[in-house]
Parts: C-alpha cells; structure tokens; sequence
C-alpha cells in the first residue's frame, strides 16, 4: 500500500527547491537579520570581531536568550508571562535572603528559590487556565504582586533595596562554578552563562519539535479548543509552560546573583517584554501555535549584538534607543517575505 | 469647599489614630520624591526620613515617582489629605509649581529637598535642604581630575534622569574630557557588558564613574574583564561599593549625605510647627558633598549595612 | 447486553437558548444511528455531549450501561469514543500529520529521550488519507493550506483511525466530492461490519438511508422520535427531514428550479 | 455582448503548489455556470481569483470584455460581484446584522453624524434570513455561536442581497438542511432569472445538473474542459466528477456499503 | 413578510433577562470591578470620597484614560501600538521645542506637534500594512526610535534632558485654558483633562456602536480576512486607527505640557502598557474583534482610583506594587463569571 504513496514527483509542484524548504522555517528570517547585524558591526567598528568583543556579546545574548527560549515556548503554546523579568529577580533575592540573612548553604537556598520559582509558574498557569482570563492580565497581577514583595521584602530583611555580600556563603564558590564561572577559549574567557543559552535553547528545540509534548504545545497555542476536542491535556500543557518560563527565570536569578553576588530589588523590571520582544523577531507569532525555540535564541542574540554593537561604534548613547530601533527593524524587514509565507495561513 | 484657615488641628479625624505620640500634637508628614521605587539613593532618604519620624513622633508618608506629572498628582493627593507637612525633591520644579504653591495655599508648610534650590523660596517651601546634583556632579570630577585621570565614562543607568544627567554635566565641567554611556539598572548583564564594550572600544577612558553602587560592582568586573586600567569611582554605598574600596577597585564614593536629607525636613516641619522656627534664611541647607574612600570607609562601613549612609 | 451508548432525556442549554431537550436514543454494537434534523436542531451539540466537549444539563447519559459525566474529550477517547466534528478541530497551523495524531503522539525511545515517531506518523497519515482518494503532495504541509474537503478528510480519517468501540460522525460528507463521500460511507460501513457503534450526521437523506440502523429526527432543539430502519422509508424520512407539512411547498419549489 | 465574466488559460501558484493552470470559462447573463471537481481540484483557487482575493500568475480575466486584475475583494463588489466563500467570510464575533452588511452599511444622517440605521439592518437581515428557513431568536447573536448551516445561510443571504450582476456561490449547500438547500437553490434560479451571472460550486451533481447551464470540470488543477448543457448528460456529469475511469470501483463500493 | 418574523417569544428561549442582556456588555466586568475597588476605598480611607480626593482620582485616570480609549480602539482593530506612551512625551517635546526654541506662538507649536502625531501614526500604520509584520515589532521599532529621538534632539537643542520654560511663551495662556484649565465645582477644582476623557470615550464609543467605521473597526480586528473578502478597506481602517492612537498622544502630551509647562525627555516610557492593561481590564481581548470604549475608560478609572486610593490608605509605599497588583486582580476576577460568556463564542 504505502508503496503506491511513494509516487513519483507531483505534477502539481513546481520543482521543489531547497529555497522553499528553507523558507517556511521560522527561524529563517531571524537567521538572516542576525547575519545581517553581524556584518554590520564586523565592519564598522574594530572590536566587535575580537575575542573579548565575541565574548562580550555573546555573554549580554545569554541571559536573555536563556529566557527568551522560554518564552517562545509559553508564546507558541498561546499565553504570555509579564512576570518573567521580575522573576529573575525573585530567584535571585529568595537565594540570597536565604544565603545571606539566614545563613543556609548557597547550595540548598537554590533549592528553595527554585521550589518558590515553580510554585509561582504553577500558580500563574493555574489562574490563567481556572479563572480563563487572559494571561496577559494574570501575569500582570504576579508581575506587580512580585515586583512589590520584591522590594518590600528586601526592605523589611534588610532596610536596604539589595542583598549583598553572598561572596561571604557557605558554598559559593562550588555552586558559582555551575553558574558564573567563566570558560577560557584561547585566552579569553567566556562566560558559562552562554553555554546554559545554548543549552536551553537547543533542548527547548528538541521538545518543541521532537516530543509528545512540543506537539501540544503548537496544539494549545494554534487552537486550544481544537486540541481540547482531540483530547490533548490543554490545561496541564500550559501550566507546564509557564512553569517552564519560571525555571528559566531561576536559571537566570541563579546566574545574576552568583556573577554580582548582589541583587537589587528593582532588577529585572521591564526586562519582560525584551523577551517577548526577541521571541517575536526569532519568529514567534503573538497569537500562539507558530515559532521556534532556536530563532527566539537567535533572536536574543540580534539583540545583544545590537545593543553591545552600538557601544563598540561608539554613537553618541543618547542616540542609543534610536539606533536600537532602527537596527531591530531593519533586521525584522530583512525576513520579511519569508515570514509573510508563513502568515498567510494564519486564519 | 475650605481654603482659608490651616487645616492643623481638625485634620481628618480617624486617620491619624495609629501613630498617636504621647506628646499630643501629632504631625503627619508626606515625603514626595522623583526618585524610582526601589532606587538605592532615595532608599537612603526614605530611611532618614522614617527614623526622623520615629523619634520625633511625627507620621511619616513616603511616595515617589520619576514621572513629574505623576509626582505632581501625589502632591495634590497629600494635600487633599491634608497632611501637616509637606517635603517635595525638585528635580522639575515647572512642573511641581502648580502643586507646591496650591499645598502653600492650603496652609501646609512644604520643605523642598535634594534639587531646585534655586526656586524653593519662590514658590512659598520654608527652607531647601540638599546638595544639587550638578555641585555632587562637579565634585566627583575635581576628585578625579586630581587622581590624574584624563578621559571619564560617565555611566547613566536611567536614560532622561535629570539628576543622573545633572551628575555627569557637572563632572563635565571640572573634568572635562567626559563621555556619557547609558545602561539598563535593571539588566546587569547587559549593564556589564555595556561598560565592559565602551572600555574595550575606547582604551583612553582611565575612569568611570558610575551613578549607583550596583553600578559599580558590575563596573569593578567589567574593567577587570576589558583587561583595562580604568578606575571606578561612585554615587552611594553599598557593601560591595565599601569592600571595592578596601582593595582599591573603587577610588571613592560620592557621598551626598542623603540621610540628611530625609532627616532634616521632618525636624525642620516639627520646629515649624511647635515653634514657627524657620531655618536657612532663605539659604539652602547644604547636606554634601562627602566623599568616602580609604581613608574613611571603615568609619562608614557599618552604617552603609544598616542603609543609613 | 446494554448499548455502547444510551442518553435519556438529555438536555443542554447555552446561557438563555435552549439547544436540546429531551431527547433519547441508543447507540449499539454493529449498528448505524443517523441523527437527522434541519439546521440549528441541535444535532451538534448532541454529539458535543456524546464526545465529552460540553456537559448535559438534563438526563442521563450512559456509556455500556454506566451513567458517566465526562468532563473532557480525553475521557470519551479513552473510552473509545472517536468523533468528526464539524468545525473539524484541526489546529491550522500544523502539519496534516501532527494534526492527524494529535493527542494520540506515536512515540519511540525511553524515558526523557522518549520521542515522536515521525517516520511512522508521516507514513500512515499519507496512507491513511491516500486510502479515501486524497493524494496529498506533502503531509508536512499545514492543515490550514488544505482544500475544505482535504481538511475534511484529515478529521475523518483521524476519527477513523483512532475510533475503537464508537465513531461519531457530525455532517462527514459536506464538503466531500462524490469519489470522496462515497469512501466516508464505505467507512462507516466497514465500521459497523467491524463491531463498532456509529452515530453518523447528515443532511442527505441519500446518504443516511443505505447505511443507518436507527434515525433520530430532531427539530429545534426536541425529538420528533427515533425510528428503526423497518418502521420508516426513506421517502417518509426525506418528508421529515424537510419538515414535514411543508413538504409539498418545498416539492414545488425544487420542481420549479428545474424549470 | 461580450460575457459577464471571462477566463483565458488562467493560472495561480502557491510558493511551490500548482493549484490551477490554464483553466478557461465564460460566465454569461442569465446562466449558471457550474465548476465541478475533486476535492482540491482547484476550484475555491479559481473562485477566489474572480472574486479579487487572490490575483492570478497567470493568463488574462476579463470582466465586460476589459481587462481587470482586482487588488481586493472591494473592486469586484464595485464591478457587481458578489461572492459566497466556503470559508464563509463572517467575523466570528460580531452580530448577525453586522456581518450581513459588513462592508456594505447602511447609514442615515449626514456628515459627522452619518451613523448606521441599526433598526433597518436588523430588520432587513431577519427577514433575509427568515425568507431561508432560518428563524434566528436573536440578529445580535454573534455569528460565532450560530449552527453551521445557520452560519452557511448568513453568508449565502448576504451575497445575494448584494449580488448585481454575478454571484458566486463556492458550495453553498455544504452545511445545509435539505430544506434550506431546496431554497438556495430556488435563489440560484431566481438571480440567473433576474438576469444576472451565476458560478456555482457543488459537489452534488443533483444539484449542479438542474440549474447549470454550462459545467467546467476540472481536475489536479487542469480543467478537463467545459460542456454546455446539451453536450452532456448528468450521468456522464457523475462520471466526470468521480472521476472517469475510476467509477466502475466506487458503483461496486456503494453498493457494496447497501449491502 | 416582516409581520410573520415580528412572532410570538420563542420557544427555544429561556425567558429573556435583564440580567443575561447586560452580562454580554464587554464593559459590565469593568464597571463592576470600579464599583469595587471605589466601594473599597471609600470606606477604609477618609479622603477618598471627599471632593478633592474625587478631583485627584479622577485627574490621575483622566490622562490614562485618553490613551486607553484610543489604545482600546486600535486593540479592537487587531492591532497594537507600543509607541503610544512615548508619543505623548515626543508631542510634549515637539510643542515646548518651537514655542519655547523657536520662539513660535503656543497654538502655531501645537498645530505643528499634531502634524507631527498624526505622521507618526499614519507612518506606523503604513509601515503595518505594508510589510506585513505584526504591529507589535513594528510599533517596538518606532517606540525605541522615538524615545531615542526624544533623548538625542532633546539634549541636542537644549543640553540637558528636559525643556522648561513654557509659562513664558505667547499664548501659553490661551492654550491653557484649553487643555490644562481647571473647573470649580463646589469649591473644588478639577481638571479639565477629566472632560477631555469623558468626551473622547463618549465619542469613541459612539463612533465604535453606530458608525460604518466602527463597524469596520470590530471587523478588522475580528477577522481581517473576513473583511477584506466582503469589500472593507481594511488597510485604510487600521492606519485611521494607529492615527487616532497618535491624536490621542497628541492630546494627552499637550495637556501635560500645559499642565506641568516642562517636559522631561524620558517621560511616557513604559506607559503604553499601562493603556494595554486598562483596555484590557475594560473586556477588551488581545486578540482583537471584541472590546468596548467605556470599558477602557472605566479600566483606566480603576487604575486611577487604585493608584491614588492606595495613597490615601497611607500603605507603606514598599508595597505599593502588591497592592496594586492584588487590587488589580480582584477587580478583574469579579468579572470572571461576565467575561466567560463573550468567551464562549471566541475560536
Ligand atoms: N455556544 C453557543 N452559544 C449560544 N447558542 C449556541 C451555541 N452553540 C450553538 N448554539 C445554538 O444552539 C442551536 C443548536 O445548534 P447546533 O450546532 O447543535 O445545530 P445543528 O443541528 O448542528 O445545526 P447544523 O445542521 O446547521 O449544523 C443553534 O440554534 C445555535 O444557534
Ligand atoms: N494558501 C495555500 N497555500 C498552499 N497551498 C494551497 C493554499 N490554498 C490552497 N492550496 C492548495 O491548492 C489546491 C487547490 O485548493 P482549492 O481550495 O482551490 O481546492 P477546491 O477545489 O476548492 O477543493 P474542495 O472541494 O475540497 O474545497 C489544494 O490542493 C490546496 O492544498
Ligand atoms: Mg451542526
Ligand atoms: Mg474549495
């Protein structure tokens, strides 16, 4: 049977060309704005290709690539969270009040940030999915909850608005060999923080594309009452996004706080819609059920050799916003046609 | 539908039960900053502010908002309140004149704080205590001129900060050869990175000079990271600012003395009020600038802990 | 030996508009029960309740004897219960394949490295469609750039694929080209032949005849009865079908069509 | 007199999906021309094409003997083509009334105050709708929560009211009652009466046949040519539609499933 | 004919309720969550009923509410614009430069800083369309250009990052009287921007409920596609929508600068969401086709009484956030029940 199917080619296709297989992956256009950012501060300015310039971009990618991934996921699976910039800044205070002010191991005071990081992404999901408001209002309620628990707790602990002094913990060093150590690549050292972005990303890519659960994903997001009709588990699909989301933002609070070994509690604010932001570039559709994990990482790193880029050309920085702006439309116009291919199934 | 006589005594019956000194009379103040939530500078304020009020029996009521227009509306939210007392930083003082001069018009004696000294007394406030930013500003630069720096990255974490930017202009003119970077407070990787790239990308900067201490912790590494020579120096204190001094990463801190700023006005308002004692002449009352470093930062450690300094 | 389903005086509404109101029928092993009605009867929403999407109001529903509330479709599918919607329930945006398995993922491997079997997925969606007549250029293709009727084809041949004791149909046929239409009716008859209970909905009473056991005649929202295949012709069902009395004004129109 | 509508050799890609090529019709005043096909035949392609939607890659489209290429849907409606699309083209959630005029508003008052006459659209739309069959409780239901054939009357009413001097019809009978059906069909009769150009879209050949008056068959995106009435019988219609040679295995197979 | 369909109540109805007629409004879960929240602090806190805590509530939500109204339109229209909080700094900025700079009479300012609006808008809505792009990533461009353009010409023209000095410019008087006046009603002034927001949501409203464009508007957003298939010029829609975003920029930028007769360059970052989340909370859905103009109104009346009303209890201001954030989200979880029903029907 499955021998008749092998036909010969499709008289109602043009010749496929490997061009049109490519440009229906949403990471394409992104690859392609990344290419073109690339090229640009390669050329007009003299550090930008130098190791520590590599370095440095790479590291500035990292942590937002990091979230970005995750990100993408809860945005392809059709939910947003405003509360991932602040949480990176919840982790990384709950790790160091605990280090800090009550003296346990760095070690277990990450235990106890990430128990707290995925309690609020189980609570997030789960008041999306009971109450059926959209996410956007929900996590904006966490989203401020947490920003204000974050700055009167710290104050209420420490009658300061930051942590300091984890450099003085109980196994600092060994849990800041994981986190914030850096890696020498031919006398330059870079920081682990990017190999955790590539990590992420590239198991991120595998479960969105490869797994049971990736397929709900695009599912819940493309048409959540579709998927619940073919009996895919809509509601712990997307609890299990936004808790997602909240362990990267423990990846990342763990990160902050073991590099500066201080937080401050307005950290983080703000930082939530540059995640969405790079998500968006690297493909992801804001209406769910279409985008990629790699492209949201590529996103993130358009931005970081944008933002690093600038400084490397040395523009005048109160011009900074400006030639961000430009340098992100310009990268998002460049896949243009490419994405319109994908848009115009959208419904 | 009253304006004329000073709500003093009848202020609103059942709000200020909580905090009732024994000494009778009980002053209720507001505090209205431009500062950020959450901003290490206004914490400092909001922290002398607060104890003045403690020991002094007086209720103290901190907001802030970095929006002028919002900091307008919480002026005209405590004078609907019609607190005792009224202390406004004036970072925008065209947009606070409606505010401030409608709470002197109501009776409420205002004490303007940290910036706009120069038109406190016009709009009615009975004295100015602080230090201007652009005099912090231009202190830092003398101190730096004279560690024999020649080329200063002035880093700005909040772009648009009028006081940030008062800072760094008045560096500019003592120093000279200053160059301003803009960074994200909120991000310190990328705050970090940025520093680091802006070194890296010009080898003459021999100093920066950050406006906040988390600043310059993430400064101290970037340059260690650039491999560059460049030396730190600062706005406020924190426990990483005052161990970077021990060891000589950070040259010095500004040190406006904040505290004071906080502090003062709540005594200033309860002297007015007990006694009508004005205080200045008309005069600022100037709090700063201090500079902490290796010569002092032993001294200041401790209090930088309890968020005094 | 009690039916695979049986509702007794089932009844939904949605907010103030009553859908359905008690209606009754059985559904049995190895036999076809066609619900009939005009638009708006409230056939889908019958076959919403069936296949666990919404809730019934009123009345018992009883799958193989059991009163049963199924809160969602994955319990009417554990129970074998396969259905067709007629909004299809397809994501768009994925690929016929990934729609054609969707919630049923074929895997391979182990533990955490546990994966899609794409190489089976791809394969059998391309026969199991390849087998109604649809000769699809490219099963990666999204759903959302497939013809009506190629759509169509998708949800039934999921529903057929994964239906195990009970297949519910809801309109199949719509937007299916004769060659097409005629392989959905082999189906259901080769689904019944096979031992499962099928609820098969349509408009064209040419196509629920052949193959029906019973007949369910809804109109706006309430039964008008539920006949077995020897108490009623297919002219009478066409007369109901079309609202009865009004039959002969309907008659006269068609005639006149053909001028 | 030039026809209403012309097709030469017409052809349109997706990216690398051939949907239709060198396909060739006229549609004249006072006739129904019928488009018949396979599932994915490429008949909603070729529709959307004269309707504005898509543009064609191909060949020339001429609409009262001059050439056109619409850039929206708009331009069509100018030219007095109105469309029924089989995705339906209706806003989910907007009300009744308003997607029956979507486009199309009625307005009273004058200038800035030129506002919509709410009570005449609502009344014109029940009564539009009530002239199918259709008894909606409610004008200002959203459109999303109607039955599918009450959604398919919408959008079919709609056209029809507005259609000047073509309709397009793309399987208007999908969803519908057999009731309902038998109207659309009277309408279809009663536009080419009135005069104007019809395209219908059918897969039943029992409903093409009586009202067509030409059938453009057309296959894997190829037409396999354009008959008049007298040139074909509805048999050989049937057998065209399933597509020729293949029909001695489906006449077994339906019988097959008559048992 | 239309005798026979005027029948008798139908029988497929429940009887027909006040009740389940208004539960449909997409504004009644708002209006509800206001009376709470102002029930609230009405009864914990003394000032909050009095005449000038009416005045101070009601001018916070005034200016907010401008821009939610018009945002709340735009969201309708399936689209969103991440530049309208800088855009009413950029007009600020655009008036105060030429009157105070260049020396032009106010009114002559203000006609050129509408100018400049309604370009940026109409710019925003063309670069939409025509590229294809989702509006978020396009606005996200102007929005970092702007604030650049904001900073750079700013401290370009002036040399530092604000521009004062209006009170002393011609016509500043006349101006003002238009757009900064106050009102005494009782003793007590109020705004005029209060007025200024009750008319713009009236009208908003009416043109959105009677007129073809708000028709269009609902149409658009709901389905694009859909629309354009049955002739609604979708395009010149939705770059009439972005524009009376910019109007509404222009409007609310020169109240503050008449109001406040200075302008910072770093003001209205951050608050385009702040208009996202009141129209929002006004039922207005992300995902556009559904939402009203009072709604937003109201939502931005919620975030003004929470806002001010928070103030007035004399809560440490350490919480301010968590407070806000629970207030938020109890005053939207009291609609749950309303909102579920429009949900019901969204695919
Ligand atoms: N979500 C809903 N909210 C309100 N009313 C609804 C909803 N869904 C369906 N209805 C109404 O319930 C009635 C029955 O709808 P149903 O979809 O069951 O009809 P049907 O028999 O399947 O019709 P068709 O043959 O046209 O598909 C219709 O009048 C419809 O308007
Ligand atoms: N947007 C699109 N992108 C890619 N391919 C498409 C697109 N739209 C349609 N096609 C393909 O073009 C072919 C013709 O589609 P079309 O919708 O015209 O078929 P149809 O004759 O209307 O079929 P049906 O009877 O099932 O409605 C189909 O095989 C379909 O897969
Ligand atoms: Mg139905
Ligand atoms: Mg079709």
């Amino acid at each position: 049977m499955s021998v008749a199917v092998q036909a010969a080619p499709d008289e109602r296709l043009v010749k496929p060309r490997l061009w049109d297989r490519l440009v229906v992956r949403p990471e394409i256009g992104s690859l392609l704005g990344a290419l073109l950012v690339f090229a640009f501060f390669s050329i007009v300015t003299g550090q930008f290709l130098s190791p520590l310039g590599v370095a440095n971009w790479l590291d500035d990618a990292s942590t937002l690539g990091i979230m970005a991934v995750a990100v993408a996921m809860l945005m392809i699976g059709g939910e947003f969270d405003l509360s991932a910039g602040v949480m990176t800044a919840s982790t990384a205070l709950v790790t160091a009040i605990f280090a800090t002010q009550l003296g346990v191991s760095v070690w277990l005071a990450l235990v106890f940030s990430l128990i707290f990081a995925l309690a609020v992404g189980a609570l997030n999901g789960w008041l999306v999915m009971r109450t059926g408001l959209p996410s956007f209002i929900v996590t904006l309620g966490t989203f401020l909850a947490l920003q204000g628990l974050n700055l009167g707790v710290t104050r209420l602990i420490t009658g300061t608005v930051q942590v300091s002094g984890m450099r003085s913990t109980d196994g600092y060093e060994s849990a800041g060999m994981l986190f914030a150590s850096t890696i020498n690549i031919g006398g330059t050292e870079f920081q682990i923080s990017i190999l955790w972005w590539i990590l992420f990303a590239a198991v991120a890519a595998w479960v969105l594309v490869r797994t049971r659960f990736g397929n709900w994903t695009f599912a819940v997001g493309g048409s959540s009452l579709s998927s619940r009709a073919v009996g895919v588990p809509v509601v712990r699909t997307k609890i299990m996004l936004f808790m997602t989301t909240a362990f990267a933002a423990w990846i990342v609070g763990s990160i902050n706080i073991l590099r500066n070994a201080s937080v401050q509690a307005n950290q983080g604010i703000g930082l939530e819609f540059q995640y969405i932001i790079a998500a968006v570039i690297g493909g992801c559709l804001l209406t769910g059920g279409f985008g990629s994990a790699v492209g949201a990482a590529i996103g993130a790193l358009i931005f970081g050799m944008a933002r690093q880029g600038i400084v490397y050309a040395q523009w005048n920085s109160d011009w900074f916003m400006l030639f961000l702006g430009i340098m992100l439309l310009a990268a998002v116009l460049v896949n243009n046609t490419f994405r319109r291919r994908a848009e115009r199934v959208r419904r | 539908a009253c304006s004329g006589p000073q709500g003093d005594q009848p202020a609103s019956s059942g709000t200020a039960g909580a905090a009732q000194p024994p000494s009778g009379g009980s002053l209720r103040v507001a505090v209205v900053t431009h500062g950020s939530a959450g901003d290490a500078f206004w914490n400092v304020v909001k922290n002398g502010a607060e104890a003045a009020g403690k020991q002094l029996g007086a209720q103290v009521d901190y907001k802030s908002d970095g929006d002028p227009g919002a900091q307008a509306k919480l002026i005209d939210n405590a004078v609907a309140q019609k607190v005792d007392g009224l202390v406004v930083s004036m970072a925008n003082p065209d947009a606070l004149q409606t505010s401030i001069e409608n709470a002197v018009k109501a009776g409420i004696p205002v004490v303007t704080i940290n910036s706009g000294e120069a038109r406190s007394a016009q709009f009615g406030a009975i004295a100015h205590v602080g230090q201007s930013e652009t005099i912090a500003g231009e202190g830092a630069g003398q101190r730096l001129k004279a560690a024999g720096k020649t080329k200063l990255l002035c880093v700005i974490h909040e772009a648009g900060n009028i006081g940030q930017n008062q800072r760094c202009d008045g560096a500019k003119t003592t120093f000279g050869n200053v160059q301003t970077l803009q960074v994200d407070i909120n991000n310190p990787t990328d705050a970090q990175s940025r520093i680091k790239g802006a070194v890296q990308a010009d080898p003459a900067v021999d100093a920066v000079l950050a406006l906040n201490s988390q600043v310059a912790a993430g400064a101290v590494q970037a340059i260690k990271g650039a491999g560059s020579k460049a030396q730190v120096a600062t706005f406020d204190l924190n426990s990483d600012v005052v161990a970077a001094i021990k060891s000589g990463d950070v040259l010095f801190a500004v040190d406006q003395q904040q505290y004071e700023q906080g502090y003062l006005p709540i005594v200033f308002l309860k002297l007015y009020k007990e006694n009508a004692n004005t205080v200045g002449g008309g005069r600022p009352v100037l709090t700063g600038p201090g500079f902490v470093d290796k010569t002092n930062v032993d001294t200041i450690a401790p209090y930088t802990e309890k968020g005094t300094r | 030996m009690s039916p695979l389903i049986e509702v007794r005086d089932i009844g939904k509404t949605y907010g103030s508009v009553i859908a359905l109101a008690d209606v009754s029928t059985v559904v049995n092993a190895g036999e076809v029960t066609c619900v009939l009605g005009d638009n708006g009867a409230g056939k889908s929403t019958l076959i919403k309740i069936l296949a666990g999407v919404h809730q019934h109001d009123h009345g018992s529903f009883l799958v193989e004897g059991s009163e049963v509330r199924f809160s969602s479709p994955r319990e009417a599918l554990d129970r074998g219960i396969a259905t067709v919607y007629q909004d299809l329930a397809v994501v768009p945006l994925m690929s016929v394949w990934r729609n054609f398995y969707l919630g049923s993922e074929p895997t391979v491997g182990w533990g955490p490295l546990r994966r899609l079997d794409r190489r089976k997925g791809r394969e059998t969606t391309k026969t199991a469609l390849a087998e109604m007549g649809i000769d699809l250029r490219d099963v990666e293709q999204p759903v959302g750039t497939l013809s009506g009727g190629e759509r169509q084809c998708v949800a039934i041949a999921r529903a057929v694929h994964f239906g195990a004791k009970v297949l519910i149909l809801d309109e199949p046929t719509a937007a299916l080209g004769v060659k097409q239409a005629g392989v959905v009716l082999r189906y259901v008859a080769q689904a019944r032949d096979r031992g499962l209970g099928v609820v098969l909905i349509t408009h064209n009473p040419h196509h629920a005849y052949p193959v029906g056991d019973r007949f369910l005649l809804l109109k706006r929202g309430r039964s008008l009865g539920c006949f077995d295949k020897g108490d009623i012709t297919i002219e009478e069902l066409t007369r109901q079908m079309a609202g009865g009395a009004e039959l002969e004004a309907l008659e006269h129109e068609l005639r006149a069509v053909e001028k």
